[in-house]
């Protein structure tokens, strides 16, 4: 039995067009799963249609094996976090969090039994008797969180719950989260346009675009082998750079790419020879070497000039152009402060090396 | 720098120029009300200067003016129905205009919020022809269907500023959590545009209270507090009027006061 | 607290629903509530206490400040007013109009007691019925305050003597056509040319700079001499120069060299009175010594019911009133009903329009 | 019953009692009393019939266009002085005055008159302007006049200065609204940028307030344009206004075709201005709050 089903859902707005496009999507029991996409791909949307806030055109949603298709939200096992939070500002802290047993009626005792347990499951005892306004967001989170899980929901619907908050506290959320779902045992749908975010808890992300899911997978399988481009560049950063296969291979091809010759994986795809392709490459799984440091004519060589050096922490991004359109990333980890110092000064030439095993290659031009 | 300086200088000028002028403008505004409480305790049939003595006897005739208090009793009557219509009816509207879409809306939409410009003596005239060719009886309960006519716009307007101010999603977490529509409604919505409600229901039952040109044209047998006092403004100011104006003053004041405190405390 | 309010908002939007539900179904009026419109004077508590004590009924009065005012309260709808006290002149378009009940003067025993001049007038009775009851009449002099104008004015062109410039009054009612039209020595002022009317219209508004306000009620006029606001104006005999004498304010009536006019009012039954019964005895009470005699103590009118009148008033009272000689009615310009009403009323709108 | 059709029965339900309220308390008695306003008079009442006489005789007789003329002067009078008084106060308010409490406490000082009868204000000018009124003693007590004056009331001039008082919270409570909204940002950029606070004020202030100003505008212009109680009380021979000509075309004049003919005239100007104003500010608004 699936925690969520849907099935050729579809859903229009005078306004905005089709924002969800025949969609099927399975959710197991438990899952952890993440619709991401950059704004406007259809993925809150989708969370509404399941929560129940808006009706599909056509198409099904069922949760728990039960059809609640036209069923009004009230009535669905599920609960949402809301990307606001959406607190009852009239109401306190424990007001909230009980108001989903209070309105079904439950027995008071029962009421501030579970709310305590929430409460005190996100950590926030202390504060049963605050009013939304004097929470600070992390607190508020909190307690939309508890407000949500208090009920025992079949699925927890995650609304973009963390863009709200600043990045640190974003980050010891997210571990939270997983850690609380890991405990509950309920699976969770989480809607958000950050990747990382993604990434960090996800068992499973749904990639969208224009109201369909363009890949579906494991975060490691999205990130070694996007599906397209546009993945590739959604899911982390890629350099995209043109190419024309130049030789085929048993299951590689030779691809020229501005100036160097890469052997590329391909993965399956078929990629006959002077096909155009685009390659995707990882900033962090190419080097930046001193023109003179490496035998000229190594093929699997790109060459350029330094533009700018930014400073990522623990990283170095180096924006190099190598007369495209767009500089060329690579990302180094600055492992002492030897190692800064001895980074290439801007407006150096330079070569490029990349992992060549790292490369995926798309048929097609495709224009970043 | 002495550049400077005199610039200061004149900003300050203006400065307490405007704050001058808006004290003056404010003593303006209340001086009819002070003239108003000084003269319903002078000793004196007619309302000039200079003052004659201190009297309560003006307050001893408003109590004993058997037409006056039955006036004030119908003013109560058709001011408290007619705001609670006015809410009733206002809210829905506010609700329809926020929330639905139906043909003729826009029409709907003008139609509604036209009495706020519109003079009430239209509103008192067209409804007058409605009753008559209807063949009603005018009175007290046609000044009701009147005031709450002429004060919907009112409502409306309030509640529809608040709804657009809500947080929809507070609606959508409550329905989430399992509330039917109507807990919803009432445990959510309502609170949230509750302090529109009171005020807009505040300034329509003083605006009902005070209503003069819809009640001219709609009023049967019994009169109003303003129609009293119009009648008698005309035919003469005696000080028994501004004993009755006083009244009127310190109650809504003491109303105002007491309602803006009930939303303080909500709020804290 | 919040939910106080709430559930306090919630109880009386539904209770006032509800009650006005209901109001809307209980009968409009309690019977024994009798609605007079009349004009002021003709319900006086001094008299009307009386009136209530024996009857069991309850008077309401509202009153009218002309007599057009009579008409468009009643076309307004039916089933407010229950008896008018009418002037004769205003009668006929009652009548014709379906606003009024004949009179049963079986049911009024000082009926044939009323001067017969009075009782037949033509105005009053029309198709075999009776259709008012006559009750008092008068004349309409002009008032003045004797200590801002020293010698007593005797023509109506006093009141375009630019000397009293924004003293003057003026009643807000078409009537001030006839007074003019005869200033200006117009023959009929009930019935007037258009060119007649014309200058009658061109003299008025040759006034209105002088004029401090039109006013529409006794009281009114009463209040703008007491507060100085006006020295001279047209005024209804008797009344206000009682009142304001009461109030100390030194006034005077004058009877102008081009006559007074002379007017007399009579009880009519709106139709469809919920209260015919109180209506009755209210006429009676009206056309009894008390009656006759309170509306005449506050108002300064005289009767038209001798016999009762006879019985409350002083032997000199009853001559000051003219009482014992009716045929001083003839030497008044009695009120008629203009046959062109329509265009007098907007002569008269017209002037008031005026810059 | 399918959840979509259930919300749709819902909001038909919200929908249904204010409309059918507008219907038959607006529409409909709109409806009279434009088809009255083609009828005959026969006096003292009137017949059904299709004529636009009711509506030439407002052009022809010069009366009524010397009333309306009047009537407009009145009314633009009265929202011109209201605007002139109620602006710099609102300003002075949203930008000279720090305290937030100071300038709500002041806010409410300037709307709380509106909870005062409006008949009571309009009286208590007769008290204050009249010839023996507290104006007059005064100013013959200060010895600024010899005697009292007359030219204090029952003319235009006490006109407008009562229905200014009457309507100035109308004014007042948009520009205010409007004047609060405005980011300081905004001003304090222009300031950065150099520029004056004369300039300042011309260019950023006042262009943005605007709305404000029309709102408060249309409420003052509307309402003082209908009023009918102002002239009666305190007006002179020369305060008829158009409320009071519709006023006695329903009473003594007992012509309701001409009186609605002129209601409806009433009703086209109003809405003139509304949509005049509203082309400025589409959400055109009173908050009343």
């Amino acid at each position: 039995m699936n925690a969520i089903s849907l099935t050729h859902l579809t859903k229009s707005f005078p306004t905005a067009g089709r924002v969800v496009d025949d969609l099927t999507l399975r959710v197991r029991q438990g899952e952890f799963i993440t619709l991401l996409g950059p704004s406007g791909c259809g993925k809150t949307t989708t969370l509404r249609l399941i929560a129940g806030f808006e009706f599909p055109d056509s198409g099904s949603v069922s949760v728990a094996g039960t059809d609640v298709t036209d069923v009004p939200p009230y009535r669905r096992p599920v609960n949402t976090v809301f990307q606001d939070y959406a607190l009852f500002p009239h109401m306190n802290v424990e007001q909230n969090v009980g108001y989903g047993m209070w309105v079904a009626r439950l027995p008071k005792r029962e009421i501030s039994e579970r709310v305590a347990a929430a409460l005190q499951m996100v950590g926030l005892s202390e504060k049963a008797a605050a009013r939304p306004s004097e929470l600070s967001g992390g607190q508020k989170q909190r307690v939309a969180l508890a407000r949500a899980i208090v009920r025992r929901p079949k699925v927890l619907l995650l609304d973009e719950p963390l863009s709200a908050l600043d990045a640190k506290l974003r980050e010891a959320m997210q571990v939270e989260l997983r850690h609380l779902h890991r405990k509950l045992g309920i699976t969770f749908l989480l809607v958000t346009h950050d990747q990382s975010e993604a990434m960090v808890m996800s068992d499973r992300i749904l990639i969208m675009e224009a109201g369909k899911v363009v890949q579906d997978g494991s975060p490691l399988d999205l990130y070694d082998s996007p599906a397209s481009p546009y993945v590739a560049d959604f899911l982390g950063t890629s350099n995209l750079i043109p190419g024309n296969v130049h030789a085929t291979e048993l299951d590689s091809i030779r691809v020229k790419a501005v100036d160097a010759l890469f052997r590329v994986r391909t993965r399956g795809r078929s990629l006959p020879t002077s096909a155009n392709v685009t390659l995707a490459i990882r900033p962090e799984k190419t080097e930046v070497i001193a023109p003179e440091s490496s035998p000229v004519g190594t093929p699997a060589q790109l060459t350029g000039r330094i533009i700018e050096h930014f400073f990522h922490g623990g990283m170095l991004r180096t924006a190099i152009d190598i007369g495209l359109p767009l500089p060329f990333l690579v990302d180094t980890q600055i492992k002492s402060a030897a190692m800064q110092g001895q980074q290439l000064p801007p407006g150096s030439p330079c070569r490029l090396r990349v992992d060549e095993d790292s490369i995926v290659a798309f048929a097609g031009s495709h224009r970043p | 720098m002495s550049m400077v300086g005199n610039s200061r200088q004149r900003h300050d000028g203006i400065d307490i120029g405007l704050k001058l002028f808006t004290f003056m403008v404010l003593a303006a505004l209340y001086l009819p009300i002070v003239v108003l409480i000084v003269f319903s305790f002078n000793d004196n049939q007619v309302t000039t200067l200079p003052l004659r003595g201190f009297t309560l006897d003006w307050y001893r005739r408003v109590f004993s003016n058997e037409d006056m208090l039955k006036a004030t009793y119908n003013s109560f009557k058709v001011g408290l129905f007619a705001t609670a219509i006015t809410l009733v009816v206002g809210t829905a509207a506010a609700f329809a205009i926020d929330r639905t879409d139906f043909p003729g809306k826009n029409v709907f939409r003008r139609l509604v919020l036209l009495p706020l410009v519109l003079p009430g003596i239209i509103t008192g005239i067209s409804m007058l022809n409605f009753f008559r060719v209807l063949g009603f009886t005018l009175s007290l309960e046609t000044v009701i269907l009147g005031h709450a006519t002429a004060l919907i716009s009112i409502v409306v307007t309030q509640v529809y500023a608040r709804l657009q101010r809500i947080n929809r999603r507070i609606e959508e977490a409550s329905s989430d959590l399992g509330a039917k529509p109507w807990q919803t409604f009432l445990y959510v919505t309502l609170p949230s545009i509750r302090t529109a409600l009171f005020g807009s229901g505040l300034i329509c039952f003083t605006l009902s209270f005070d209503e003069i040109p819809v009640t001219f044209f709609l009023t049967g047998r019994d009169n109003t507090l303003p129609m009293y006092i119009y009648s008698t403004l005309r035919k003469g100011i005696t000080p028994e009027i501004n004993a009755i104006g006083t009244i009127i003053v310190v109650a809504s004041l003491a109303i105002i006061v007491l309602s803006v405190r009930l939303l303080q405390d909500e709020k804290r | 607290m919040k939910r106080i309010v709430r559930n306090v908002a919630l109880a009386a939007a539904s209770a006032s629903l509800g009650m006005l539900a209901f109001s809307a179904l209980a009968p409009a009026q309690a019977e024994g509530q009798l609605s007079l419109l009349v004009w002021e004077g003709y319900a006086d508590p001094s008299f009307v206490k009386d009136f209530e004590a024996e009857s069991s009924c309850k008077v309401q009065a509202t009153y009218v400040g002309s007599n057009d005012d009579f008409a468009p309260k009643l076309a307004a709808g039916g089933g407010v007013y229950d008896l008018m006290s009418v002037s004769s002149d205003a009668a006929a378009v009652l009548v014709a109009a379906g606003f009024v009940e004949p009179v049963d003067v079986s049911k009024v025993p000082e009926y044939n007691n009323v001067y017969e001049s009075f009782r037949t007038l033509p105005a009053l009775n029309s198709d075999g019925q009776v259709w008012a009851v006559p009750f008092t009449w008068g004349a309409n002099p002009f008032i003045y305050r004797t200590d801002k104008i020293a010698t007593p004015p005797d023509t109506i062109a006093a009141l375009w003597d630019p000397q009293y410039k924004g003293k003057i009054g003026m009643w807000d009612d078409k009537s001030m056509l006839y007074n003019t039209a005869r200033m200006l020595g117009i023959a009929d002022p009930f019935n007037m040319s258009d060119e007649e009317l014309e200058k009658v219209k061109a003299k008025l508004i040759e006034q209105k700079p002088l004029v401090r306000k039109y006013w529409s009620t006794a009281g009114e006029l009463e209040n703008l001499f007491a507060s100085n606001e006006m020295w001279i104006s047209y005024t209804w005999g008797g009344l206000m120069l009682n009142d304001l004498k009461k109030q100390n304010v030194p006034v005077a009536e004058f009877t102008p060299k081009e006559g007074a006019d002379g007017w007399n009012d009579n009880w009519m039954i709106a139709k469809g009175s919920p209260n015919i019964d109180c209506a009755y005895k209210y006429i009676n009470f009206m056309m009894s010594p008390k009656g006759q005699c309170g509306v005449s103590t506050v108002t300064g009118y005289s009767a038209t019911n001798p016999v009762a009148a006879k019985t409350c008033m002083t032997p000199e009272e009853f001559k000051a009133k003219h009482q014992d000689d009716i045929s001083f009615v003839e030497k008044l310009h009695m009120w008629q009903a203009p046959p062109r009403i329509d265009v007098y009323t907007n002569t008269w709108n017209a002037v008031k329009a005026a810059p | 019953m399918r959840a979509s059709t259930r919300e749709a029965w819902l909001k038909s339900a919200l929908v249904l009692p204010p409309l059918a309220w507008t219907l038959v308390f607006m529409f409909v008695p709109y409806a009279i009393m434009f088809t009255y306003s083609f009828y005959t008079r026969k006096y003292p009442t009137f017949v059904p019939d299709f004529q636009f006489g009711n509506y030439i005789a407002l052009f022809q007789d010069v009366q009524y266009r010397q009333v309306f003329l009047r009537t407009l002067k009145i009314a633009s009078l009265v929202s011109l002085f209201a605007l002139l008084l109620s602006y710099p106060v609102a300003y002075c308010l949203v930008f000279k005055i720090r305290s937030l409490r100071l300038r709500m406490a002041l806010y409410m000082a300037v709307i709380v008159p509106l909870w005062v009868s409006y008949l009571l204000r309009a009286y208590t000018w007769k008290t204050i302007l009249g010839s023996q009124g507290v104006l007059n003693s005064f100013l013959v007590w200060a010895g600024i006049l010899a005697q009292p004056t007359d030219l204090l009331l029952y003319n235009q001039f006490s006109m407008v200065i009562t229905l200014v008082h009457i309507f100035i919270p109308f004014m007042f409570m948009p520009i205010f609204t409007s004047l609060e909204k405005i980011p300081r940002s905004l001003i304090e950029a222009s300031k950065d940028l150099g520029v004056g606070r004369g300039w300042t004020f011309l260019k950023i202030t006042l262009p943005l307030s605007l709305p404000g100003v029309m709102a408060g505008f249309t409420f003052t212009f509307c309402l003082s344009f209908g009023d009918f109680v102002a002239p009666f009380l305190v007006g002179g021979p020369d305060g008829f206004m158009i409320a009071n000509i519709v006023q006695s075309q329903f009473g003594t004049a007992l012509n309701w075709p001409l009186g609605s003919a002129i209601s409806i005239a009433i009703l086209a100007i109003v809405l003139t201005v509304i949509s005049i104003s509203d082309r400025f500010e589409r959400s055109g608004r009173l908050d009343l709050g």
